[in-house]
């Protein structure tokens, strides 16, 4: 036998190596490796189990309170069961309840304000610095600079308005929404009775896109169709409300009013319908106007169509005029909801009746309240108080004013000045200029009605109003009007209503926004129309903190980071704008952009369609630097009766 | 494309085969070659063995996941001496849902916290010392048998499965082996492999589709 | 270490200037690959401009033209070893190593285009092979037959490399060589077999059979690619030898070889040519009225018609050039020729996948665009870049072609 | 399932949507994506690559019409269940074509796609004529603590893989083994609703058993409003669509779309 030198050396060598590997392949190992890699790799992530159960909660998203099951995987609540009578809002809720951004302790501002820049206190902490703020503002004797946004009437808004005003302060108030724009033009809230209607006119309100109680009334939509029940829509662009409704009346952009008008015309002068209204004479003096042939001019619409339209209304039986344009997001002139209401009482609807809040009673205020109370004028509303009121504390309860209101930048210098306290589960615009951003649970970690919360609250949040009950507490004088222990013990006092007062037809409010609306219209240097439509799910801009919002979206709204405008095709065409170009929105206010340019036939000529909801500066990472806000650039003219810029019309030009 | 038929018959022929087979036969003869053959085959062979023998070891450590062994369990006396079915134990909850390991709570059930540590009296609840070390709600024991993740499995639907003739389609021992009758509590199976699920589904003519147990 | 570094320079900086650049060119390329590679393979494919709509880009061009064109090397040794065309015998190591270096990218581009590289063992452990002889899903086909037809080439591969000096005066080797050698003939048939199979279900059997879209679905698709294979393979096959020659500025092969394979290539495309307007009047007429779609609308967007036009002129400039003695003889028009017949077939691939995924699936939709990011670019011309060194490699230092050698000796002898 | 398997199913689920009551308002889209683990990437609004199971189309008429003529309307689309042309032996355009069989068609005619087996081929993708499989182009994030409310019925898929609807199919398979548990072990008396159709407000949304004839769905299926996407076979005589099927080029969705409206069937023609 030879030695083995080198050579054979790496012959051996060579034959263990190829054995290893053919007898590793073999084996299976590499496979199993390799799954294995794959799983740790890709971060395969498995959900934990455990027992499942369905828990009854209430859905406290909007302010209709549905009822909804909750399906339970051990202490996780994984899906919102709604049955059939649900709405888009609603199922968004657990991701507003496991929300990666959810502030679980009290944020103390630190650096300059509207960075968003905060360091984490103590709950005692903060409301001992909040309490001796308000204590320090009432020993200064100016209690009536101490104010309160609220977001909606709810447990913790009522609570929060009471401590205000005991306080002695008359400055709380609520975003616009369809409750309080009518609360201000027609004195109370409309409750319309949409199961028994038999035919319905809706005037710019898309009922189907968020408007009022949408879960249910998509389900009375259902109804209607089965009962084929008339559903008219007027409005300026084909919505989604528009196109489900059985006729859409396509109008000019904000003239919605001038067919109320027109209706109410024939109505009264060929129908000889009236109502008996203390001013309805003067009212009616200046709809005679009007006429059907004079609202076509104004409107676009065929005289004929509206003369169809009055008769339909008043041949049906329970008919009702819906006003309040917008989804969710909703603004009106005063005139135009009191025109519309008008039409209801002159065809003596049955479907509509009026409806007031009421506060809990038993307020005990401080004894130096009353004297400011009397002496400081309440505003009308909530874009009234933002324009000509200055304040040196703020409260916010869930509200997001600064990116909600017209006035938003103003009042972003205003809060800048002042001492800001925001209560909400996630921080939004406005809670970036805020001093104390408290943390508040969301509806499926509270005690409601329905019984007990679903979930166990995240740590270091509580109830919105246990927040405010704290901070009253230690506020000098409030202790005996706020006794209560928790939140809890005031479930069965909050949320009453009780019958409205007297409706006035206000003649003159009419006459000056009729005025104002056609200088508007008639501006020659903006030529085109603002036009807010809402995106499904996104609604006024809440809904884009949750990121399954945007697997709804299309490309006809929002689109790789740009938001797109929807304009009529000849309208582009005469200003020279093609598809997909960028473009910049101005106004007398300012400017916005860039958005893109979408043609489309499905608006109105000389109208700009922009979605409402995106542009927040700060509201979580997911709706962050998404699109533009045309509220920046909206009409401001602040209506005297609901106290909120109205967007009757908004003229613009595109660049 | 002109073909050559010349050429097309030289290949009918395999003479080029034929002439390289002869050729290459008579290398192999050579004592060169032979060496080297025998130098790199017997590693190749050895190696091969012990790579797949020392692999698969690994594997099988690795899929089963290193079940630690809390406490010793004799599953012989209870079934064989008690008559405990399997379900005794490892029930199901109220909706399905299989136990899987009992918690103490069930031991004590028939163990007694406080009881004599040996009685005559079958039917007298003995004291057991390790019950001491525990809470009611723990479960001293962990699973040896692995179902893996991402597969969706009901218990129940399985073991009520029955023939046409009203036997059962599946006994526990089916996958998790004669469990029942060990005296001891170590690993029987890792991670159930599909190939195991699969080989009975075809056996008892079951739908193989992957829905049935994949989402 | 600074050894190696030196005599890298002292290399570099003997070749003339055009070289130098296209070397820097080709090899900063390579890194991008790298680069790049790295980025799509560790944080997926969400850098490229594939879509959900277009779910296949510049990649799966790349895969197919190189199956295309890298088929021509089963054509021109299935013509080589069983028809007996012994002239091509001076272009067969190239053709083997082009083959060879297309199927492997194939493979490269492939890994970078599934979601779940370390997954792509899947299709060898499960896959979707049906009840049936033939497997039910044609990318399985793919998959097994490019597996078998890539050994084969490796195979085909070995006794090229064998012949280097230092190799061939290892005496085991050198028989190993010399006989792999005359087994080639086996191989070649194999091959063709092999290559028949992946050539029509990459090419068009895998899109033919998807009859939810009006713009792929025709049954013949799978026999149109082989033929497109053989046609645009063989030009491809003439023309990298032929700039091979340019660049050495030596002559590689007789020209007989050179016209030899070009008459093959130019009759190639005159069926071809028939083929592709047999399917493009059947199309219009029988298959794209079934989905209520009419040809020519098809033809929208982007990219247009045009595809259709560049594909069917070139294919006529190849059926001109390569087929007429006239031209073909001059060394100009050859040249033209075979680029015509590889951009013929180049565009026949753009057209089966620019075109086919820009078109609508719903009247509402419009034509959709891509447009590959820098990524994409990056790693399919880093892969071509890499092909182009590695032939770069072998044609400086591998007996690669045998007519160079030949000459050489004479040289030599002389 | 593991259930008795041998009187086969006799299931073949199938959904009809009628557009006359759809508002678009997108429920179905949310409760889908909170249903089946949807992943939430960094830019969702970069459309073409979204992850959504059931897409809300918007469509619009202005191709045909001009101001004030046009409709809008919307079409919720998710995966269309194909079955080919042989309801016996369903071949939809997607299943054939997967190199893994990381897709199969169910015995209740649901197409599945086990993510855990997908290599990210796309072939499927490119094969299906209603962009109903969707790609994970990026990695799915679920940040902190959206981990919470993830559904354990559904596997979480990974980057690099194709996910579809498969109509809430692991529901069915929790409703027969509530089933089970009540003594009942004919699965074919079980009956479900998907994710989307209980959501629904309006009750556009109809789910049900297209081969029991009573079934609302299989009677909506019927309906002379009723038509499939994109493809007018159905409009067409039935020697001719006979003639159609001869040439296997139409998939034969399971989903049916009900509309009153001209217009959207003259907008599913290409023009």
């Amino acid at each position: 036998m030879k030695k083995i030198d080198r050579k054979d050396f790496l012959k051996i060598a060579g034959g263990a190596i190829a054995g290893s590997a053919v007898g590793t392949v073999f084996s299976g190992a590499p496979f199993i490796s390799l799954q294995w890699l794959v799983e740790w790799t890709q971060d395969q992530h498995v959900p934990s189990s455990g027992l499942e159960k369905y828990l009854k909660g209430v859905c406290e998203i909007c302010p209709n309170k549905c009822s909804i099951s909750v399906r339970m995987i051990g202490e996780r609540a994984v899906k919102v069961e709604t049955s059939n009578s649900g709405c888009p809002f609603g199922q968004t809720s657990l991701q507003m309840l496991y929300h990666p951004d959810r502030i679980t302790t009290p944020l103390k501002n630190t650096g300059s304000k509207g960075r968003a820049k905060f360091t984490p206190v103590t709950w005692d902490e903060a409301i001992k610095d909040i309490s001796s703020k308000i204590n320090g503002i009432i020993k200064s004797g100016k209690n009536d600079r101490i104010a309160s946004i609220n977001k909606e009437r709810n447990l913790s808004s009522e609570l929060l308005d009471r401590m205000v005003n005991s306080i002695g302060s008359n400055h709380s108030y609520y975003e616009p929404t369809l409750d309080t724009l009518t609360a201000g033009a027609v004195g109370g809230m409309l409750d319309y009775n949409f199961d028994d209607a038999d035919f319905i006119l809706s005037f710019g309100a898309r009922l189907l896109e968020g408007w009022g109680d949408s879960a249910s009334i998509s389900k009375s939509f259902s109804r209607w169709k089965e009962r084929k029940v008339k559903f008219i829509q007027v409005d300026s662009v084909c919505t989604r409300t528009a196109s489900a409704a059985d006729e859409w009346v396509p109008i000019k952009p904000g003239t919605e009013i001038f067919v109320a008008l027109g209706i109410a015309n024939h109505l009264i002068k060929k129908k000889g319908m009236g109502s008996g209204a203390a001013d309805f004479g003067a009212w009616s003096a200046i709809a005679g106007e009007y006429t059907p042939e004079a609202a076509s001019r104004l409107t676009g619409v065929p005289a004929k169509k509206i003369e169809e339209l009055a008769d339909a209304l008043s041949r049906a039986k329970s008919p009702v005029a819906v006003a309040g344009k917008g989804g969710k997001a909703i603004s009106s002139s005063s005139a135009e909801i009191i025109a519309v209401y008008g039409l209801n009482t002159i065809v003596k609807s049955r479907s509509v009746t009026t409806k007031q809040n009421v506060n809990f009673a038993g307020a005990a205020p401080i004894q130096t309240a009353a004297k400011f109370l009397a002496e400081s004028k309440k505003c009308a509303g909530f874009d009234e108080f933002v324009k000509t009121k200055n304040f040196d504390m703020l409260i916010v309860n869930g509200a997001d004013p600064v990116y909600k209101s017209v006035y938003g930048k103003e009042l972003a210098a205003k809060l800048e000045k002042s001492f800001v306290v925001a209560i909400m589960p996630l921080v939004n615009d406005t809670a970036a200029y805020a001093d104390y951003v408290l943390p508040s649970i969301t509806s499926f970690e509270s005690k409601t009605a329905a019984g007990d919360p679903v979930v166990k609250p995240v740590d270091g949040a509580i109830h919105a109003g246990d927040a405010v009950l704290r901070i009253a507490k230690m506020v000098e004088g409030l202790q005996q009007s706020f006794q209560w222990k928790s939140y809890t013990d005031l479930i069965a006092l909050t949320g009453k209503t009780a019958g409205a007062a007297g409706f006035s037809f206000k003649g003159d409010i009419l006459k000056k926004q009729l005025a104002d609306l056609k200088k508007a219209l008639g501006d020659a240097n903006y030529s085109l129309s603002l036009v807010p439509i809402e995106a499904p799910v996104v609604g006024d801009g809440d809904g884009l903190a949750f990121p399954y919002a945007m697997k709804v979206l299309g490309s006809e709204t929002f689109s790789s980071g740009k938001l797109y405008v929807q304009i009529n095709r000849e309208t582009a065409k005469k200003h020279g704008i093609c598809n997909n170009e960028s473009l910049k929105i101005i106004t007398e206010k300012g400017k916005v952009g860039s958005v893109k340019a979408l043609l489309t036939d499905s608006v109105s000529p000389d109208t700009v369609a922009v979605p409402m909801g995106f542009g927040h500066k700060f509201y979580t990472r997911y709706a962050e630097d998404k699109g533009v806000n045309p509220r920046e650039i909206m009409n401001d003219k602040i209506d005297p009766l609901t106290g909120t810029a109205s967007w009757l019309v908004t003229r613009v030009k595109l660049s | 494309m002109i073909i050559n038929y010349n050429n097309l018959q030289l290949i009918l022929n395999c003479y080029s085969f034929e002439f390289c087979l002869k050729n290459t036969f008579k290398e192999i003869r050579s004592k060169l070659v032979k060496r080297s053959i025998v130098l790199i085959t017997i590693p190749f062979i050895v190696f091969t063995y012990i790579s797949f023998i020392l692999f698969q070891k690994a594997c099988d450590y690795g899929m089963n996941l290193q079940a630690k062994k809390m406490e010793p369990f004799n599953h012989k006396t209870h079934t064989e001496k008690y008559g405990a079915t399997c379900e005794t134990c490892h029930g199901y909850d109220e909706n399905g849902r299989f136990k899987g390991i009992p918690t103490i709570a069930e031991c004590t059930s028939c163990h007694d916290r406080k009881g004599p540590a040996t009685s005559k009296d079958p039917a007298q609840p003995l004291k057991k010392p390790f019950l001491a070390k525990h809470k009611d709600t723990d479960k001293p024991w962990e699973s040896f048998a692995r179902q893996p993740d991402l597969v969706y499995f009901s218990h129940k639907v399985v073991m009520t499965a029955k023939f046409e003739d009203g036997r059962l389609k599946s006994r526990c021992g089916s996958c998790h082996g004669e469990k029942g009758m060990s005296t001891s509590n170590d690993k029987i199976k890792g991670k159930m492999l599909m190939g195991q699920c699969e080989d009975c589904h075809t056996a008892l003519n079951l739908s193989n589709k992957c829905a049935v147990c994949h989402d | 270490m600074k050894k190696i570094i030196d005599y890298l320079k002292n290399e570099f900086n003997s070749y003339s200037k055009n070289i130098r650049i296209t070397l820097m060119v080709l090899f900063a390329l390579v890194a991008g690959f790298l680069i790049f590679g790295i980025q799509i393979l560790f944080w997926g494919l969400g850098y490229t401009d594939m879509n959900n709509n277009f779910a296949m880009g510049i990649w799966i061009i790349g895969d197919l033209g190189l199956v295309a064109l890298g088929g021509g090397a089963f054509f021109t040794g299935f013509i080589l070893y069983i028809f007996r065309n012994d002239k091509l015998e001076p272009l067969i190591n190239s053709t083997v190593l082009l083959g060879f270096m297309c199927y492997l990218f194939t493979f490269i581009l492939l890994v970078f285009d599934i979601g779940q590289p370390l997954r792509a063992w899947f299709g060898y452990t499960y896959p979707n092979w049906g009840s049936h002889l033939m497997p039910q899903s044609m990318l399985t086909e793919v998959v097994w037959c490019l597996t078998l037809y890539f050994c084969v080439l490796c195979v085909e591969l070995i006794p090229i490399a064998l012949k280097h000096k230092i190799l061939d005066s290892i005496p085991v080797l050198h028989y190993i060589g010399h006989y792999l050698h005359k087994l080639m003939w086996i191989m070649a048939a194999v091959g063709t077999f092999l290559s028949f199979f992946h050539q029509g279900s990459l090419g068009g059997g895998m899109w033919g059979v998807l009859y939810g879209k009006p713009t792929w679905f025709r049954p013949h698709y799978f026999f149109l690619a082989i033929v497109a294979a053989t046609a645009g393979g063989t030009s491809f096959m003439l023309l990298i030898p032929k700039i091979a020659e340019k660049v050495m500025k030596k002559k590689v092969a007789p020209a007989e070889s050179f016209q030899s394979l070009a008459k093959i290539s130019g009759i190639m495309f005159i069926a071809y040519t028939i083929f592709r307007i047999y399917d493009i009047v059947v199309m219009s007429v029988k298959y794209v009225p079934l989905a209520d779609r009419s040809f020519i609308d098809l033809w929208g967007g982007f990219f247009g018609i045009w595809l259709l036009v560049v594909e069917l002129a070139c294919c006529a400039g190849a059926i001109v050039l390569l087929n007429l003695k006239k031209f073909r003889e001059q060394e100009k028009f050859l040249f033209y020729g075979v680029i015509c017949g590889v951009v013929a077939v180049v565009f026949s691939k753009f057209d089966a996948v620019l075109h086919g995924f820009s078109v609508p699936n719903f009247p509402w939709k419009g034509f959709t665009g891509y447009f590959p990011t820098i990524q994409e670019w990056v790693v399919m011309l880093g892969s071509f870049a890499t092909m182009a060194l590695i032939y770069m490699w072998f044609a400086k230092y591998m007996p690669f072609f045998p007519h160079l050698e030949k000459e050489k000796h004479k040289e030599g002898g002389n | 399932m593991m259930k008795d398997m041998e009187n086969k199913m006799k299931r073949r689920w199938g959904m009809a949507i009628d557009l006359d009551k759809c508002t678009g308002c997108g429920e179905c889209a949310v409760s889908c994506a909170q249903e089946n683990n949807l992943p939430i990437f960094e830019d969702d609004s970069d459309i073409p690559k979204k992850m959504t199971y059931l897409d809300v189309m918007r469509i619009t008429n202005d191709r045909d019409a001009k101001f004030p003529d046009v409709k809008v309307a919307f079409i919720p689309k998710m995966c269309q269940q194909c079955e080919g042309n042989d309801p016996k032996n369903p071949q939809p355009p997607c299943v054939s074509v997967c190199p893994v069989v990381a897709t199969d068609t169910g015995d209740d005619g649901v197409v599945s796609q086990i993510w855990s087996r997908c290599i990210g081929c796309r072939y499927c993708q490119v094969s299906c004529p209603y962009e109903a499989r969707v790609f994970n182009w990026w990695k799915p994030k679920y940040e902190g603590s959206f981990k919470k409310s993830l559904n354990p019925d559904v596997s979480i898929a990974s980057r690099g893989t194709i996910q579809k609807c498969t109509f809430c199919s692991h529901i069915w398979k929790k409703e027969r083994d509530k089933a089970v548990m009540k003594g009942e072990l004919d699965i074919n008396a079980v009956l479900y609703t998907p994710a989307c159709v209980s959501a629904c407000p309006t009750g556009a949304m109809v789910f049900g058993d297209l081969n029991d004839p009573k079934s609302e769905v299989s009677r909506l299926a019927r309906d002379n409003r009723a038509f499939r996407l994109v493809h007018t076979i159905d409009q067409k005589k039935p020697d001719e669509q006979k003639k159609f099927r001869a040439i296997k080029n139409f998939p034969n969705p399971k989903v049916y779309y009900l509309s009153s409206k001209q217009w959207i069937r003259d907008l599913m023609r290409f023009k």
